[in-house]
C-alpha cells in the first residue's frame, strides 16, 4: 500500500506535523504490549473480584435508581449487531429498522406519558431537565426558573452547571415537612411573569408523589410560564401520566425499562412535548418521523426537523447534542412491548405492594418513621431511625445486604438518622422480611 | 422487505412478561389492607397505558427483523467522515456484560466496588497520558457534553479571574457541536476562515484575538483530514492574550501515539471513546466523552473525579473551582469499560499501529482515487491527510448534474454505507470519508471501484441515478413530506390523533 | 445477496487471532533447546494447512451476512411437522453460556460440580416423573442416539435372556430414524401398515407378532398427528409374548403432562429436549436425545446415570447389564441445561398448557383450511389431531400439476418456511405442519391465507409457481447438478483439484 | 379460537386417548408453578455458585479434553439466532447461510486433514469413529476390526456399544511400554484379510504421536483393510496431516477449535474421507454441496447425497443420524478462518513448547517420570509419580490447582501413581510454574 501512496516511509505521512512534538516512542500505556483476549480476560476477571454483587437480596438501594430485572430478551436485541455497531442513521434507507425503532420508542414513551412528541432520548434525567428548562427559556423568553426543592439533588446540580453560562435567576420552592410535597403556596408566590418555566418531579426525591400536579400546573399557566414534570417512567403503570395534568415538557429517565444499574450509566433520558409548534421547534436532540417514498408508494422513517440541530445550525441549534443514548431507547422499546400496557400495570402494582410492604414493616419497629413522609408513595421512601443511619447501614453491609441510602450528605433533608429505601419487583417477601429482621438485630 | 409497527401486531391487554412473584401478590394486598388503587386517588392512572404487549417470540422476530434492515460496521464499511466507525471487539461486549459491572448500584460504597474503580482509574491515567494532560474527568456522556463541559470550564475559569471575555474563536470547518457548545455555554462564536491550504487562515486569527477572545476550539487534524502545522504558533498567540485553547477529540484517530494535544499547546480536550477506543455507537449512543484538563484548568473538570490513595480507588467529590456535575453519577459506564478493554489490549504500541494504519488507509484510496473523473481533492491535494479526507463531487455534479447525495444514495444501492455528505461545509459536494484502521484494503479498494463507477454511469444516464437506491429495504425518501408541518409525524400518538379527524400541524 | 466463499476473502498468511502469551515463545524455545520442527521429524507437516486467515472484523462481516440469509423460529414460523419448531427462550442461552457450566472440565472431581450435577438430577428426575419412566440416561445426544440407545438396551435384554428374537416392528408411518436404529442394533424390521383411520392396522399387527418379535417402536401421537388411540391393546399384546414397546418421544409435544409413555405400556422411551423442551436446533444440532426406561430395563440404561447420596450427587457408573456408553462423558450439557431451565419455568402445569395450545393451534390450523380446494386432510378428517397435521397438496396436484414441492418453494417465496414435506410416506403430496405452543395466532392465520393464496395462484399460472422461490437469497436450486457424480462438489478442496484439472468423479 | 374449532372444551381434543390414562392433574414437576426470570436466575445462582471453575491457573487436567480459550467472536457468531433457532436446512433458498457457513466448514476441515470430504459432523470423535468402523465394515464386507490399545478408553467403551448389535470381532494391538506407541510387529500378525479397518488415534490417549503412520497405512492397506485415523485438529498445525499418510477415513473432535468444555459437550465430531466412491457413499451424516440455480446463473448450496440419509433409505440408511452438532461446525469454521494456516500453526507450536516446557520441569524432581513415554507428544503427556497420585491431586485442589487425570482406573495403564497432564496456550510459563511448585510441596 504504501508503494502505491508513493511513500517509503509511513512517517512521511506526518511530515506536516512540528519535529519537536512528533513522540519518539509510543506513549507507556496499558499493559506494556498487546495482550491477547485469554490475557485481557484474567486481568478483568482480577479485577471484577474485588467487586461485590448483590442479588440476594436485591439492593435496597434508592436514590434516583433502583434495582430492577431486566428480560433477557432485551439484551439479546440490544446485542444484535446491526443495532449497535451502526452510526446514527444519517442514510435512512439502508437503516429502516434501526428508525422504525427509534420511531417505536418514541410513540410507545409518548403513549406511556400521553404527550404527543418524544425524541429519541437525552443523556439522563438529569440532562433532560437542564434543556427542558433551556428550551423553556428560548420558548419563554424569560430568565427565571421555578424549581422544587424536592428533586433529587444530583438533577439539581446538573441543572445549575448547565445554567452556568446563561443569566438566569433558579429559585426554589420549599417542601411540606409532613407530606414531603411541594408547598403550593410558596410556589403560588415564587412564580411570577417573569418565570420561564416550573419544574416538579413526580415521584421527588423522597419517592413521594405530587398529587397538587393540577393546582401546580394552574399555577404556572396562568403565568404563561411552562409546566416541566419529571418522571419516574414505571411509575406511570398506575401513576397518572404527565400528558393528563397539563405538562408541557416531560423530563425523565427509562432506566428502569429494562436497562440494568451499570454503576450509574448508560441510561435513558426521556423528553417529551405536547404538541405545539414552539415547544416541538424548541426541542433538543433527535427526532424520527414517518414519511413516504418519493414516488409515494412507500411508509418509510427518517430523521425529521433536523434543521434544529447542531450540524445544519451550528450556534444556533436549539442544543448541541449528537451522540445521545439510542441502543437505550431500543432496550427500553422492546421492554415497553414485551410487557404491553396491562403488563406494565400489573408490574407498577407489585411495585407499589411491596415498597409499601417493606414500610409498613419497618414501622413495627418502635423509634423508627416509616415512611417518614405521609405523603403517598412509589417505589422508593425514606425511613428514620432512632439512631445514625450509618451504624445500621454497615451491620446490613456485613450480613450481605445493600440498605438504603444514607441521608447525611444528600440535600434536601440532610439528616443523618435517616435513609432511602427502594423496593421493586426484583424483592420478595422473604427478601423484605431478611432486611426488616437484619435491621431489627441492628437497631 | 417490511415489518409492521409493533402497534399493528400487539394490544395492551397482551404481555408476554411473567413478573417476579406474582403469587405474592394477593397475600401483598391482604396485609396491606390496601390497594394502589384506593390509595392513589386523584393520582390513579384512569386506564392501562396504550402501549401494545407483544409475546416474547413476537418481540423477538420483530426487533430481528428490523436489525436485519439496519446497517453497521459488523455488516460493512461505513465510511463516515469524522465519526471514525471502527470495529467494536466482540470481547469488550461480553465483559460489559459481566454482572460485576451490570448490577453495580451507582451509590455502592466504594469499598464494593474496587475493581471497577480501578480499571476507571488506569483508564484516566491512560488517557491523560495518551493526551498529554493531567487529569479527565469520566463523567461526560459524549462528545458535546465534553465540549460543553469544556466551553463551561473556560467560560468559569474567567469568570473567576474576573475577566470578561465572551468570544470563541472556531474555524470555518469545525465540527457543529463547537459553535452550539460555546454558545449553550454563553460565548459569542467568531468564525475563523480556512486558508487555501486547508488550515487556520493565519491572518484572520490575529485580525480576530482581542481582548474578549476566551479561546479557540480546534480539532486537529482538521476535518478535512489535515493536520494543523502551525497549531504550536497558534497556541502561542492564544496564550499570549491569556486565552485558552480548547482540543475536539473527535479526529484523534490518525495522530494517537504520535503526537499529543497537550504537546500541541492545548489546555482543555475532550476525548470520543465511542470513535477513538473502541467503544461502538449504537445507532446514535451511548457514547463516552471524557474531557481532559492541563494545570490549573484540571481544577475546573466536572466533578467527582476518579482518585486513588493507597491501594484504594474513590471519587473525588472536592470541588472548589468546578463547573460541578455535567450529568447524574460518574459516567456512562458500559463505554467506558469499553475502551479500558480497548487500550488494555492495543497498548501504546497498538494504538500508535492503528493510528498509521488509519493514515495508511486514507492516502492508500486517495491514491487509487487519484486521476478518476468527477472527483477531486480541495484544498493542497499534495499534502497527505491523516485520520480521514475530503473529496469534492463538484466536478460531476457540474458535468452530469449528479449530486454528492445521489452518489451516497448510489453507494447504498451497492449495499455500501455512504460517507459524510455535504460536510464540512467549506467544501462543495463534500464526500468526507474515514475508514479507521479496521477496513480491510479489499473493501477499501471495493469502495473506489464503485466511486469510479458511479461517475460513469452518472454520464451515462444521470436521470437513472437520481431514483437510487433500489437494492435497499426502501426507496429513496421524501424529505419534504418528513418535514412538512402538516405531515409531520413524530410518534404514532400524532397518526392516531390525525387519524381520528384532528388536524394537526406544526 | 451474495456473500464471496471464505477462500475468496483471505490467504493461510493472514490471521485475525492474537494468541497468548506470544512473548513468552522464544523463550520456551531457548529454556527448552528445542523447537517443534526438530522434534517432530517426519511427523512434522511440511507447509501451514491451507486454511484462509481473516480478520476479526471480516469474521464477524462475514458470518453476520451469513446468517441473515439464514432462517430460524427467531425469523418467522418454521411448521416442520415432527420438528416441534418452538421458541427457545433468550434467558436459556444466557445461563448455557455462563463461566460456571461452560469452564467445568468434564474430569473434574464431582465435588467440584455439584451445582450442575444437582441440575442435572432434577432434570433427570423430572423427565422420568413426566413420562411416567423410572431413570433416564442423558448421555445420548440426539434421538437418533437415543433409539439407538433403546434398540441396542431391546437387543442385550433378549441376548441376557437367551432369547433370539431379531425383529423389530415398525409403522409405515414411523419416522426415518426408527427403521434405521433398529437395523444398527441388529433387527429386522417389519412393517406395520396404518389403517385407514390413521392408526396401526390391528390385524396387521397380529400377524406379524411372533416369538421372533423383539419389539415395537411406535410414536404417538403418530406422525399423523393422530393418537393411537388401541395403544392398551398394542401394549397388552406385545407384553403378553414376552417383547418390548419402545416410544419415538419425537411427537410429544402434544401430550406432555396429559398422558404419559409410561403409562400406556412403553418400556422404553426417548425424549428429544431440543424439540419438546425448548433447547434449539442450532440448524441440525446440538441435540439432547434422553433415553428412559422402566422396571428390569432400567439396567440397560447406558452408563453413567445421575445419581444422589444423601446431599451429594454423583455419576453412578455401575453397570453390569448396561449397553456401555454411547457416547464419551455424560451428554450434551448446554441443552441439558436449557431443557432444565423450560421446565423449571414452566412447571408441571405450564408444560400442560403448553401442549394443549400447541393442540389448539394445530386444530386451529385445520379449521382455516376446511373448504380450502386444492388440499385434503388424510385419514379421518373429523378426528382431533394433537402436536401436527398431515396435509395432502394430491387434489391441486391432480387439477393444476403443482406439487408438494412447488408448494414449499411458494411459501419460502412469501418468507414463510416451508413444512415438512413428502413425509410421511403414506400420505400422497404430503404437507406435515407443526406450528406448537409458540406460533401466535396470527402467524397461523397467515399461514392458512398463504395456502389458500398459492392454491389460487396454481390454478391460474401454475408454470410460474414452478419458477419459484425468487424474493430468497437465491433461486431454486439445481438437486440433480448438486448430487451428479461429475459435478458433486462437498469441499473447496474437491473444487479446487477440479479447477487444476483432475477429472474427479463420485 | 376454540370457537373456530367447534368445541367448548379444549379437553375433547384428547377424546381419543383412554380415559384410564389421561392425568387427573398436571406432574408435579419443576418447582410448583410458573417462575418468572428473575426467580429462576437466583434458583440457577444458587446452584451454580457451587460449581468451581479453574481459570487461574486453567486446568491441567487431561483426557481428550483440554482447557483452550474460546475467541468472543466465535461465541458472537453462534449467537445469531438465525442460526441457533434454524432446523436443519432442508429448504435451501432460504437457508443458504447457514449451508454456506456448513459447506465452509466442511472444507476447511478437508483441508486442514488433507482429505476430500468432510461431513458436518458426527456427535463426537467417540461416535465418529465407531461409524467409520462400521462404515468400513459395509465398504469392505469384512467382520474383524483392529484397534491400537492406546486410545481412549472411553472411545473403546463406546466402540464396543456401538458394535453390540453386530456380529463383529474387535482386536486390539498392544503399544511399546517405552514410547507408548503401537506395536507395529503385533499389528503385523494380527491384521489380516478379515480385517475391516485398523484404527489408530493420533495423538493418543498418553498424547503420544504415532511415528509409525506410514508403515500402519501399508499394512493396512497391503490386506485391503482401511485405515482410520482419529486426530486433535487443533495438532494438525505442526502434526502431519492423516492424509499425507495414507488414511481412508479420519476422526476427531473439533472441540479444541474454539468450543470451550461445557463439561462434556456439545463437542464436534469429525468425520472424513477420500475422494472415493465407496467411501463417500457409505459416509453417515449430513454433507453440504455445492451447485447451482435451476436457471443456471448463480452458484448456491445444498444438502447432498441423501439418499445415504434415515429419512429417504429408512433401514437400508448408512447410519440414523439426523440431529448432529452442525452449529459447533460453524463455530470451528469461524475459528479456523480467524486464525488461519498461519494462526493454527503457531498456536500449534505454542502448545507444543508449553506442554513440552511444562514436562522438563516436572522431571526436575527425583523420582518423577515426566513424560513417561519416550514417543513424542502433542498437549498431554503422561506423568509418573514416586508415589500414589490421588494423593498429588488433592494437594493440588487445595491449592485451587486442577491437576492432572488420575490415571488409577483408567485402561490402558491403570497405574495409581500416574496422570495424564494438559497443558495448551492457555498456560503461561508462570502457570505452570506453579503447578511445578505446588506439586514439589506435595511429594
Amino acid at each position: 500500500m504504501l508503494r502505491r501512496i508513493g511513500i517509503d516511509d509511513v512517517m512521511e505521512l506526518y511530515k506536516d506535523v512540528p519535529r519537536k512534538i512528533v513522540l519518539e516512542k509510543p506513549p507507556g500505556i496499558g499493559f506494556g504490549r498487546q495482550l491477547s483476549e485469554w490475557e485481557l480476560r484474567r486481568i478483568v476477571d482480577s479485577m471484577l473480584r474485588k467487586n461485590k454483587v448483590y442479588t440476594d437480596p436485591p439492593p435496597f438501594l434508592g436514590g434516583g435508581v433502583c434495582f430492577h430485572t431486566i428480560p433477557a430478551v432485551v439484551d439479546a436485541i440490544v446485542s444484535r449487531n446491526e443495532f449497535y455497531t451502526a452510526y446514527t442513521p444519517y442514510q435512512p434507507e439502508i437503516n429502516q429498522g434501526l428508525l422504525q425503532a427509534f420511531f417505536e420508542y418514541q410513540s410507545l414513551m409518548a403513549d406511556l406519558l400521553e404527550m404527543d412528541v418524544a425524541n429519541v432520548s437525552m443523556y439522563d434525567w438529569s440532562t433532560a431537565a437542564a434543556e427542558a428548562i433551556l428550551a423553556a427559556m428560548r420558548v419563554t423568553k424569560r430568565r427565571k426558573v421555578v424549581v422544587a426543592g424536592n428533586i433529587h439533588p444530583e438533577r439539581m446540580e446538573v441543572i445549575k452547571t448547565w445554567l452556568l453560562g446563561k443569566d438566569v435567576n433558579i429559585q426554589l420552592v420549599g417542601f411540606d415537612r409532613e407530606t414531603g410535597r411541594v408547598d403550593l403556596e410558596q410556589l403560588e408566590n415564587i412564580v411570577d411573569n417573569n418565570t420561564a418555566a416550573v419544574y416538579v418531579e413526580v415521584p421527588n426525591f423522597f419517592g413521594v408523589i405530587e398529587d397538587g400536579v393540577d393546582a401546580i400546573a394552574e399555577v404556572a399557566h396562568k403565568r404563561k410560564a411552562l409546566f416541566i414534570v419529571g418522571v419516574d417512567p414505571l411509575s406511570l403503570g398506575i401513576v397518572r401520566p404527565p400528558g393528563s395534568y397539563g405538562a408541557d415538557i416531560v423530563v425523565g429517565d427509562a432506566q428502569p425499562l429494562g436497562l440494568g444499574l451499570n454503576y450509574g450509566g448508560p441510561y435513558l433520558g426521556i423528553f417529551a412535548t405536547r404538541w405545539d409548534r414552539k415547544l416541538v421547534r424548541q426541542m433538543p436532540g433527535r427526532l424520527i418521523g414517518l414519511t413516504k417514498t418519493i414516488d409515494g408508494k412507500e411508509y418509510g422513517f427518517t430523521m425529521i426537523l433536523q434543521t434544529r440541530e447542531q450540524h445544519i445550525r451550528r450556534e444556533k441549534a436549539t442544543s448541541n447534542i449528537t451522540s445521545n443514548e439510542a441502543l437505550m431507547a431500543v432496550a427500553a422499546a422492546a421492554y415497553m412491548v414485551l410487557l404491553g400496557g396491562s403488563g406494565l400495570r400489573e408490574l407498577a402494582r407489585s411495585i407499589w405492594l411491596r415498597s409499601h410492604y417493606a414500610a409498613k414493616r419497618l414501622a413495627e419497629f418502635e423509634g423508627v418513621e416509616s415512611p417518614l413522609f405521609g405523603g403517598e408513595f412509589f417505589k422508593e421512601f425514606v425511613v428514620k431511625f432512632p439512631k445514625p443511619y450509618h451504624t445500621v447501614h454497615r451491620m446490613l453491609l456485613e450480613k450481605g445486604i445493600l440498605g438504603g441510602l444514607p441521608l447525611a450528605d444528600k440535600p434536601p433533608l440532610m439528616d443523618d438518622c435517616s435513609a432511602l429505601f427502594c423496593v421493586t419487583e426484583a424483592h420478595s417477601m422473604k427478601d423484605i422480611d431478611r432486611l426488616v429482621e437484619a435491621i431489627g438485630e441492628a437497631l | 422487505w417490511s415489518e409492521p409497527l409493533v402497534y399493528e401486531l400487539g394490544s395492551p391487554d397482551n404481555s408476554g412478561f411473567i413478573r417476579p412473584y406474582s403469587d405474592e401478590d394477593a397475600e401483598l394486598e391482604r396485609v396491606l389492607g390496601a390497594t394502589p388503587e384506593e390509595k392513589l386517588g386523584r393520582m390513579l392512572r384512569d386506564r392501562v397505558p396504550e402501549i401494545p404487549g407483544l409475546s416474547e417470540i413476537e418481540v423477538v422476530r420483530h426487533f430481528t427483523r428490523l436489525s436485519q434492515m439496519s446497517y453497521g460496521v459488523d455488516v460493512g464499511p461505513v465510511p463516515l467522515g469524522s465519526c471514525t466507525m471502527k470495529y467494536n471487539p466482540k470481547i469488550s461486549e461480553d465483559i460489559a456484560r459481566d454482572p460485576r459491572i451490570r448490577y453495580l448500584h451507582p451509590y455502592q460504597d466504594p469499598d464494593t466496588v474496587q475493581g471497577l474503580l480501578e480499571m476507571l482509574y488506569l483508564l484516566e491515567r491512560w488517557l491523560a497520558e495518551l493526551t498529554g494532560m493531567d487529569r479527565c474527568s469520566l463523567q461526560t456522556p459524549a462528545g458535546a457534553a465534553g465540549e460543553l463541559a469544556g466551553a463551561l470550564m473556560i467560560r468559569k475559569y474567567f469568570m473567576d479571574r474576573g475577566e470578561d471575555r465572551d468570544e470563541m474563536l472556531i474555524p470555518d470547518s469545525a465540527h457543529g457541536t463547537n459553535p452550539a457548545s460555546a454558545a449553550m455555554a454563553g460565548f459569542k462564536v467568531v468564525r475563523i476562515p480556512t486558508s487555501e491550504n486547508g488550515t487556520v487562515d493565519m491572518e484572520a486569527l490575529d485580525a480576530a484575538l482581542s481582548e474578549r477572545t476566551a479561546g479557540i476550539m480546534l480539532t486537529n487534524p482538521n476535518t478535512l483530514g489535515i493536520f494543523e502545522d502551525q497549531i504550536l504558533e497558534i497556541a502561542d498567540k492564544l496564550h499570549s492574550i491569556g486565552a485558552l485553547l480548547y482540543y475536539d477529540g473527535a479526529n484523534l484517530n490518525g495522530i494517537m501515539g504520535i503526537v499529543r494535544p497537550g504537546d500541541m499547546g492545548f489546555d482543555i480536550i475532550h476525548l470520543n471513546l465511542h470513535k477513538t477506543f473502541g467503544a461502538p455507537h449504537g445507532g446514535g449512543g451511548p457514547g463516552a466523552g471524557v474531557v481532559c484538563a492541563r494545570g490549573e484548568l484540571v481544577d475546573y473538570l466536572p466533578r467527582p473525579l476518579i482518585a486513588k490513595k493507597g491501594d484504594r480507588y474513590y471519587w473525588d467529590y472536592e470541588c472548589e473551582k468546578c463547573i460541578g456535575r455535567i450529568r447524574m453519577f460518574y459516567g456512562n459506564i458500559a463505554p467506558l469499560v469499553k475502551a479500558f478493554i480497548y487500550i488494555a489490549m492495543l497498548g501504546g504500541e497498538g494504538l500508535r499501529e492503528a493510528a498509521i494504519q488509519s493514515v495508511i488507509n486514507t492516502n492508500y484510496f486517495i491514491a487509487l482515487m487519484g486521476g478518476v473523473d468527477g472527483y477531486e481533492l480541495p484544498y493542497d491535494p499534495e499534502r497527505p491527510r491523516k485520520h480521514e479526507l475530503v473529496l469534492s463531487a463538484k466536478p460531476l455534479k457540474q458535468e452530469t448534474g449528479v449530486t454528492a447525495e445521489d452518489i451516497a444514495k448510489a453507494l447504498l444501492d451497492r449495499g455500501l454505507h455512504a460517507p459524510t455528505i455535504y460536510f464540512p461545509l467549506i467544501v462543495d459536494e463534500a464526500l468526507m470519508i474515514e475508514f479507521t484502521e479496521s477496513e480491510p484494503r479489499r473493501q477499501i479498494e471495493e469502495y473506489a471501484v464503485a466511486l469510479q463507477e458511479i461517475a460513469r454511469e452518472a454520464r451515462r444516464n444521470p436521470s437513472a441515478l437520481k431514483q437510487l437506491p433500489k437494492n435497499t429495504s426502501i426507496g429513496r425518501l421524501d424529505n419534504v413530506y418528513a418535514n412538512h408541518p402538516r405531515s409531520v409525524t413524530p410518534t404514532f400518538r400524532v397518526l392516531r390523533r390525525r387519524l381520528q379527524g384532528e388536524q394537526l400541524s406544526l
